[in-house]
């Protein structure tokens, strides 16, 4: 066979690909979003925070030609969007929602008003590690082209699993988010535990834009992020809150991201808007299939506002 | 842990003083709890107790006043300062977290948990702890699964693992069965006694103060209204000292219930899931006939809730029936309405009122969509509903600020009287009730269970799901007992035994 | 005469796109003496561009408007200039007609499918695999004739030369765009052009996948110097100074302006490094015939690839024809299909 | 209103209502303020962009006109939002009632071509609000029977809603005529809604108006919007009181879809004359803003839309003047949005609006 004509391979290898590929964003965001939502508070501004984040990154790589300056001023940045918006809910009445929902127009606004003079300039990427040397496929390989911030990511996932349950301050995090009441009798500040944890996914947001912009698709564009942001933080009420459950979506709503064009590479070509929807109505079919009335959400932090 | 080493000490307040914005809770209290006493403190609902103690607990900061630690002044700006000098507390409403388990709410709670938890190691020194405890509890499931009644030891036992010195109980017996409440008591007197722990425990029940308690403090509108020696005063003394001389509602006399009498409530074969989804409940035949109170006893998580929650067209049947007078019950508005039925649940704050919105639309919820001839409208009544909540919140003695308060704002006993007042006026043909005293001061309790008493005698069927046995010798004409979701005993009241019933709660018949 | 010129832009003005083409384009405007330019990015096809020509009109005074998004002709661009008949407004996209709409209104568009074309022929020359990719919004004539082009440009090279297209539904999607290149480069193509408002992505990808790339409305060589083959550029700074030229003169303007390669409103990238010689002969070759004008990418024999006959023997569509405002189908050879 | 006798009560009501009033204004000023900073820091001058802003958003009847043009369909779109959030429900997908009601409409339109104009614009009024009131109320019904979260099931449904747009406007509904902007057929002239008369402002707005008010009265003065208050407050209190809850959740997302699904049909009726791609054009995620903003109270809607509107007008002649990126309006916007919502914080906190003090004082 000839290497290069792989054919209808080409669909389970685009969707392995693709969720490798696509699905980076969407982990750092939901992991971190895991994190603030477990404190008990929701930031549905990380659209906002991953936007403005892939523009730090550019800029910063731009400049100093370093990607992993860029990687590291876009966590820096989405640390400061996530302790603002932690510090703002802080105070009372203050619905985290509706500021969340702002912080979107505010990151994406600032992103889009610095970000205008790199839209031209090229930034260095960030690397790839090819796990796929084993194989002379190039179509193999490349899909296995693999980011270290996925491997960091999926590395991440495993840890956070770990610590919510046996590390202090993962504990300390699920009292925050679970009752505010309970954590105020062991003494524990709730404020002070939500600001860190908002600020801690911020940063992860942060990140995620990075990767966006540093490495795939690798430009500053106003168009970069297509919702990934938005998505992701819907991701975690789906992963039911667990880091595992962010990381298996993150990785399944990739790969369906990737099943409309390697479809029409392979000639299936009717109806590609409704391919392009899969990952909707994949996510909500499982949704549907995976929620019952007569059990609440469960793993729903008590104190989160969307799920009281 | 090594408890025995730990002393207890004696804390003292001097000029407590907690105002809510223009509220004064706490007016200047100031009470004296020796070290390795057992101290009660009493107090009608809304007294300041819960404030007082609190303030102890740093929880809230007073507006003035100190606290004393074994005679030195300390500054409790938070619990982990109270904790830090031994101080913890059992709250009123659970504060364990209901997603962590047992395990987990113990060890988070430790003044000083490793950044890495060994589990292997908390585990064996877990079970080594328990070894010593007189009551056994699963601590591997989360809390949320746990029955009331085993958080309350949980939340007792929690604090017996933290070693202290002083332990507050703010109502600690009210979901416990009375064998329950006689273990833990007589385990913490035990331990007062021995000089390991003090305790102050807030508590309604005059029994239980009189049974464990040596010294008592009452509080009364926020203000310390006396204070003595347990075994100088009587139940009466206690509570003239609580409400002044205001009189005590009394049950009114038990009229007789005729045999013939029309059956109101009737459920056969009635079966549903559990909230697990993996058990069900089933009553196979339960009829209540009007002018007589069935009380149906139980400990708490066999299944009373979810019976309730089908009677309340809150949770879907499996099959069977519900009948009201002859007609098919299904908890719709209108069904209700034109059948005279009337639900309260167990905690009306969480079951039955809407916590942002005021007093008097909470009042409405019965009413805003009729006129005064009980024809349905479509416009709300924005000035009737306000003059019809004046009303009741009168007739009940509801305490509240102002009638456009929410209702969250009010004590727990307020909120019960809102929601008492609201489903207790007007013709009721059947009544269904669950736990309608819980947590609440012995005037209010006399006063509603009087007016449960009067609706019987005045012919509506009563339904009494309770936990507290007293109760329900009280009030029945007949008592069940529920037991693995099914009702296992039945007993007219005459012949009723503490003894018998008990046996078929826990099961072992 | 002093005159306020404004441009409505449907997306970033810098976009490496179509958006930069023509903000390019307006750019040169601004060195005219007593030509004043304005301009609005990120303008959305509804009420909103009918706001921004009135703002323009009312509170800058300007007098002629360039409202450079197709979707912005009907009905806002249609609607406004009933509103205004002193103003003068010029859409890019061809959609004028004499008999349909008001003299106040035009059209100006450029036939960029020949550069499509020299583009299909230096990536006929340049493939190994013999298969090319395409990358496409939405099957509306426009995309369809350069995705014609392309691959009847690169059977001009070699006729078993086959090009393979995904639509990716929307104008500018940068994750999406990136994946269809990914999935064409997959599938063992090696040479990747574009139809999309911005092709930074799709160049990017491609060039990183190791596969060259044409380019589309603007310049892309600087993103991807290696790799980058040639690219079918706009020239809209000609077409914009004839305009402002006829106003400045007080001349009438035209309605309707449209022109090719030939006429300077199309021009093509720099070959790239990786152009061998004799893709620049053709090349070459095939411009300088271009030039002469008349020149035809579809022509008899031709079949749809559903084996539909869309030009008999003889038959030739010069880019004029108004036939190819409603091309409908995909020529044999390109694989996709435009529903 | 009041005699001169009732000076006291008249104090008072004013005391009462002032709060809601001074605070959201006092907010919008600091947060002008905070963004004055901004462009100082980007070396412009403040005083020129608000002199702009004014011009462009509000200061001649144009301005006015253009800034309530961009507020219309916000109207609608965002009771979307706010109606269910008297439930308790936070519903982010109005775009797809949008989109759908678009369709909708355009489709009705279409089919109906040839009949008397009145007809043929209810049809579409219905159609479109059908539409969206199917796509949203299922969000509320799954939420009630399935207990699917509402919020990412509106979201996704948004997503689902525009790629059937989508498809629908390019394969079976497309106008073969649309050629490089694939369309429905265009509506007849006849069934265009236009604008009102004197203003150059489609009927739309009037539309939006009073759906604005209708849903206050719904929601305040009705039995239903008292079960639906009950309902948002405590499902289970609400059901203990044998209140339908299902079909008031139903009933409510379906009504909010309804009319994100009839600013669907407007923009198809008065704007656009057919359905395309450009119904996605975000108003669905304004709403969600908008309702927010006005902390779901529809009659505060109508306001914040206004304000709304009005910074996005200016926006063009900000960016046309001033030099300053299209984006300035968008920081403009997130930060005043975040002074605003942070003001909550403020209320009851001032003694001068407290109306007792008022009552003592007179
Ligand atoms: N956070 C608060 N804000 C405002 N008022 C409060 C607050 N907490 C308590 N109060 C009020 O203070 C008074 C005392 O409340 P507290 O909870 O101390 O009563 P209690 O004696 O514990 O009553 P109960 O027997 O019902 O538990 C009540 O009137 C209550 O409404
Ligand atoms: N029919 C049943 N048979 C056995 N176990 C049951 C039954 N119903 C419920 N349980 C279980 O008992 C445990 C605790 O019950 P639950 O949480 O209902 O306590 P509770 O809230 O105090 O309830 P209740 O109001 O019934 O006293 C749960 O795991 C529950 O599933
Ligand atoms: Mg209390
Ligand atoms: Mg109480």
């Amino acid at each position: 066979m000839d290497p290069t004509d792989i054919g209808l391979w080409g669909v389970p290898l685009a969707i392995v690909g693709g969720a490798i590929r696509v699905s980076t964003p969407f982990i750092f965001v939901s992991l971190g979003e895991a994190i603030t939502e477990r404190s008990g508070r929701i930031n549905l501004g990380l659209e906002g925070t991953l936007v403005f984040g892939a523009m730090t990154a550019y800029a910063v790589a731009v400049i100093s030609g370093s990607p992993w300056l860029g990687l590291i001023a876009a966590a820096v940045a989405g640390t400061c969007f996530g302790l603002f918006h932690g510090w703002i809910c802080k105070f009372p009445k203050v619905n985290d929602i509706a500021i969340g929902i702002a912080l979107m127009l505010f990151g994406s606004g600032l992103a889009f008003f610095f970000g205008k003079p790199f839209i031209q300039p090229k930034a260095p990427n960030l690397p790839a590690i090819p796990f796929g040397g084993w194989s002379d496929i190039p179509q193999v390989q490349a899909a296995l082209d693999v980011n270290v911030l996925f491997l960091i990511g999926a590395v991440l996932a495993v840890f956070l699993w770990w610590a919510f349950k046996n590390t202090r301050a993962g504990l300390i995090v699920r009292v925050v988010g679970d009752s505010s009441d309970a954590a105020r009798a062991m003494g524990l500040n709730p404020n002070t535990v939500r600001l860190l944890a908002t600020g801690v996914g911020g940063a992860f947001a942060g990140v995620g834009g990075a990767y966006l912009s540093l490495y795939y698709p690798g430009s500053w564009t106003e168009g970069i992020s297509s919702g990934q942001g938005l998505m992701a933080v819907a991701l975690v009420i789906f992963a039911r809150w667990n880091p595992l459950g962010c990381f298996a979506a993150a990785l399944l709503f990739g790969g369906a991201g990737a099943l409309g064009p390697a479809l029409q590479s392979v000639g299936v070509t009717q109806g590609y808007y409704l391919f392009y929807a899969a990952p909707y109505i994949l996510t909500l079919v499982i949704m549907i299939a995976t929620s019952s009335p007569d059990r609440s959400l469960a793993g729903a932090p008590g104190e989160l506002s969307i799920t009281k | 842990m090594s408890e025995s080493d730990k002393k207890a000490v004696g804390v003292e307040t001097v000029g407590m003083t907690m105002r809510f914005g223009g509220f004064t809770a706490l007016d200047t209290v100031s009470i004296k709890v020796p070290a390795g006493s057992f101290h009660a403190l009493l107090g009608e609902n809304g007294a300041g107790k819960s404030t007082l103690v609190k303030c102890m607990m740093g929880f809230y900061h007073p507006t003035s006043g100190d606290i004393l630690v074994d005679g030195r002044e300390v500054s409790i700006a938070s619990p982990r300062d109270a904790s830090a000098l031994g101080l913890g507390m059992v709250y009123q409403h659970f504060t364990l977290v209901p997603s962590l388990t047992g395990a987990e709410n113990l060890v988070i709670s430790r003044e000083k948990v490793p950044g890495i938890i060994d589990w292997r190691q908390e585990r064996a020194d877990l079970a080594d702890f328990m070894q010593r405890m007189p009551f056994k509890l699963p601590l591997d499931v989360k809390v949320a699964e746990l029955a009331a009644g085993e958080k309350q030891k949980l939340e007792i036992i929690k604090q017996l693992y933290l070693g202290r010195s002083f332990l507050v109980l703010d109502e600690p017996t009210s979901v416990l069965t009375p064998g329950e409440a006689q273990e833990v008591l007589g385990l913490l007197r035990g331990m007062a006694k021995a000089g390991d722990l003090t305790v102050l425990m807030i508590s309604h029940k005059f029994h239980e103060v009189t049974a464990f308690a040596d010294d008592v403090s009452v509080l009364r509108k926020g203000k310390l209204t006396g204070t003595g020696r347990v075994a100088d005063l009587d139940h009466k003394a206690m509570a003239a000292m609580m409400i002044g001389d205001q009189p005590i509602t009394a049950l009114d006399s038990r009229a007789m219930t005729k045999p013939d009498a029309d059956i109101v409530l009737k459920v056969t074969s009635l079966k549903a899931p559990d909230r697990t989804g993996l058990k069900s409940i089933r009553i196979d035949d339960l009829g209540v006939r009007s002018g007589e109170i069935v009380g149906i006893a139980g400990i708490s998580g066999n299944g009373q809730k979810e019976f309730l929650e089908v009677l309340a067209g809150q949770r879907a049947r499996d099959g069977g029936a519900v009948l009201v007078k002859g007609s098919p019950y299904a908890s719709s508005r209108t069904e209700a309405r034109t059948l005279n039925v009337r639900l309260i649940p167990e905690e009306p704050l969480k079951n039955a009122c809407a916590p942002k919105m005021t007093v008097a639309e909470n009042i409405a919820f019965r009413s805003f969509d009729i006129d005064g001839n009980g024809k349905l409208v479509n416009w709300i009544n924005t000035s009737g509903i306000k003059s019809f909540a004046a009303n009741l919140v009168e007739q009940f003695k509801v305490k509240t600020a102002s009638l456009a308060s929410p209702i969250s704002s009010l004590s727990g006993g307020n909120v019960q009287r809102a929601v008492l007042a609201r489903e207790l006026t007007g013709e009721v043909d059947l009544l269904i009730v669950s736990n309608p005293c819980f947590g609440l001061d012995f005037s209010a309790v006399a006063e509603i269970r009087a007016r449960i008493m009067r609706a019987r005698n005045s012919g509506a069927a009563v339904l009494l799901m309770s936990e507290d046995l007293d109760e329900l010798l009280e009030l029945s004409d007949r008592i069940f007992v529920m037991s693995d979701g099914a009702l296992v005993y039945e007993t007219p009241i005459a012949q009723a035994s503490v003894q018998t019933i008990g046996e078929h709660m826990a099961g072992h018949h | 005469a002093a005159a306020t010129v404004g441009f409505i832009y449907v997306g970033p003005k810098d976009d490496y796109g179509y958006n930069q083409a023509h903000a390019e384009g307006a750019a040169a405007l601004k060195g005219i003496e007593g030509i004043t330019v304005v301009e609005e990015e990120n303008v959305p096809e509804t009420v909103d561009v009918q706001k921004t020509m009135e703002s323009m009109i009312n509170l800058d005074g300007a007098s002629l408007i360039f409202p450079t998004s197709f979707g912005y002709f009907d009905p806002h661009m249609l609607a406004m200039c009933a509103k205004f008949p002193d103003v003068q407004f010029r859409h890019c996209g061809g959609m004028w007609d004499k008999a349909k709409h008001p003299m106040n209104a035009g059209s100006y568009f450029g036939y960029i499918g020949m550069g499509q074309y020299l583009n299909g022929v230096v990536a006929g020359h340049t493939t190994k695999s013999k298969k090319l990719g395409f990358v496409a919004a939405k099957p509306i004539p426009q995309v369809l004739l350069n995705i014609n082009s392309f691959l009847l440009g690169a059977r001009s090279v070699d006729p078993t030369i086959t090009c393979q297209v995904i639509f990716t539904g929307e104008w500018s999607l940068a994750v999406k765009e990136a994946e269809a290149t990914n999935a064409l480069v997959d599938q063992g193509i090696d040479v990747v052009t574009c139809h999309v408002d911005s092709p930074k992505v799709v160049v990017e990808t491609a060039a990183g996948r190791g596969a060259f790339v044409c380019g589309y409305h603007a310049n892309q060589s600087p993103l991807a110097p290696e790799k980058y083959l040639t690219g079918a550029e706009w020239n809209w700074a000609k077409v914009y100074k004839t305009f402002v030229d006829d106003l400045v003169a007080g001349k009438p303007l035209p309605n309707f302006t449209r022109g090719g390669l030939a006429d300077g409103f199309v021009k093509m990238s720099p070959l790239g490094p990786a152009v061998g010689e004799p893709a620049r002969k053709q090349f070459d070759a095939t411009l300088a015939e271009m030039m002469k004008g008349g020149f035809a990418v579809i022509k008899g024999p031709l079949k749809s690839n559903k084996g539909t006959v869309v030009a008999t023997e003889g038959q030739a569509f010069p880019e004029t024809a108004i036939e190819l405002e409603s091309m409908d189908y995909l020529v044999d050879g390109v694989v996709g299909s435009t529903a | 209103m009041f005699g001169v006798k009732d000076y006291p009560a008249a104090l008072e009501w004013v005391a009462r209502r002032a709060e809601a009033f001074v605070i959201p204004v006092a907010a919008l000023i600091v947060g002008m303020a905070i963004f004055s900073l901004f462009i100082l820091a980007v070396g412009k001058s403040p005083v020129q962009l608000y002199e702009m802003m004014w011009r462009g958003g509000f200061g001649s009847w144009f301005s006015i006109q253009n800034s309530l043009s961009r507020a219309a369909p916000l109207l609608l779109t965002a009771l979307c939002v706010a109606l269910p959030a008297r439930l308790g429900l936070v519903v982010i997908g109005g775009e797809g009632a949008i989109v759908l009601g678009g369709v909708a409409a355009a489709a009705a339109g279409a089919a109906l071509n040839g009949a008397p104009s009145f007809i043929v614009i209810l049809v579409m009024g219905v159609a479109g609000m059908a539409a969206g009131g199917i796509w949203i109320g299922t969000v509320g019904a799954l939420r009630h029977y399935r207990a699917v979260n509402e919020t990412i099931s509106s979201l996704l449904m948004a997503y689902i809603a525009i790629a059937l747009m989508n498809q629908l406007v390019e394969g079976p509904l497309r106008d073969p005529a649309s050629l490089n902007k694939p369309s429905t057929k265009p509506l007849a002239e006849a069934y265009r809604i236009g604008n009102i008369s004197g203003m150059e402002v489609h009927w739309g707005l009037v539309i939006g108006i009073v759906a604005c008010v209708l849903s206050w009265v719904l929601i305040e003065k009705t039995r239903w919007g008292f079960a639906a208050r009950i309902a948002g407050g405590n499902v289970k209190a609400a059901q203990v009181q044998g209140l339908a809850v299902g079909p008031l959740i139903v009933g409510f997302t379906a009504l909010a879809g309804g009319f994100a699904g009839l600013a669907g049909m407007l923009e198809v009726a008065a704007v656009q004359g057919s359905a395309n791609a450009s119904l996605a054009a975000g108003y669905g995620y304004t709403g969600v803003l908008v309702a927010f903003l006005a902390r779901h109270n529809p009659l505060a809607i109508i306001p914040v839309a206004f304000l709304l509107g009005g910074i996005d007008a200016s926006g063009g002649l900000i960016q046309r003047r001033m030099d300053l990126p299209d984006a300035t309006v968008l920081v403009l916007q997130g930060m005043l949005f975040i002074v605003i919502l942070f003001s909550e914080t403020l209320y009851g906190r001032f003694k001068a609006f407290n109306p007792d003090l008022w009552k003592r004082v007179a």
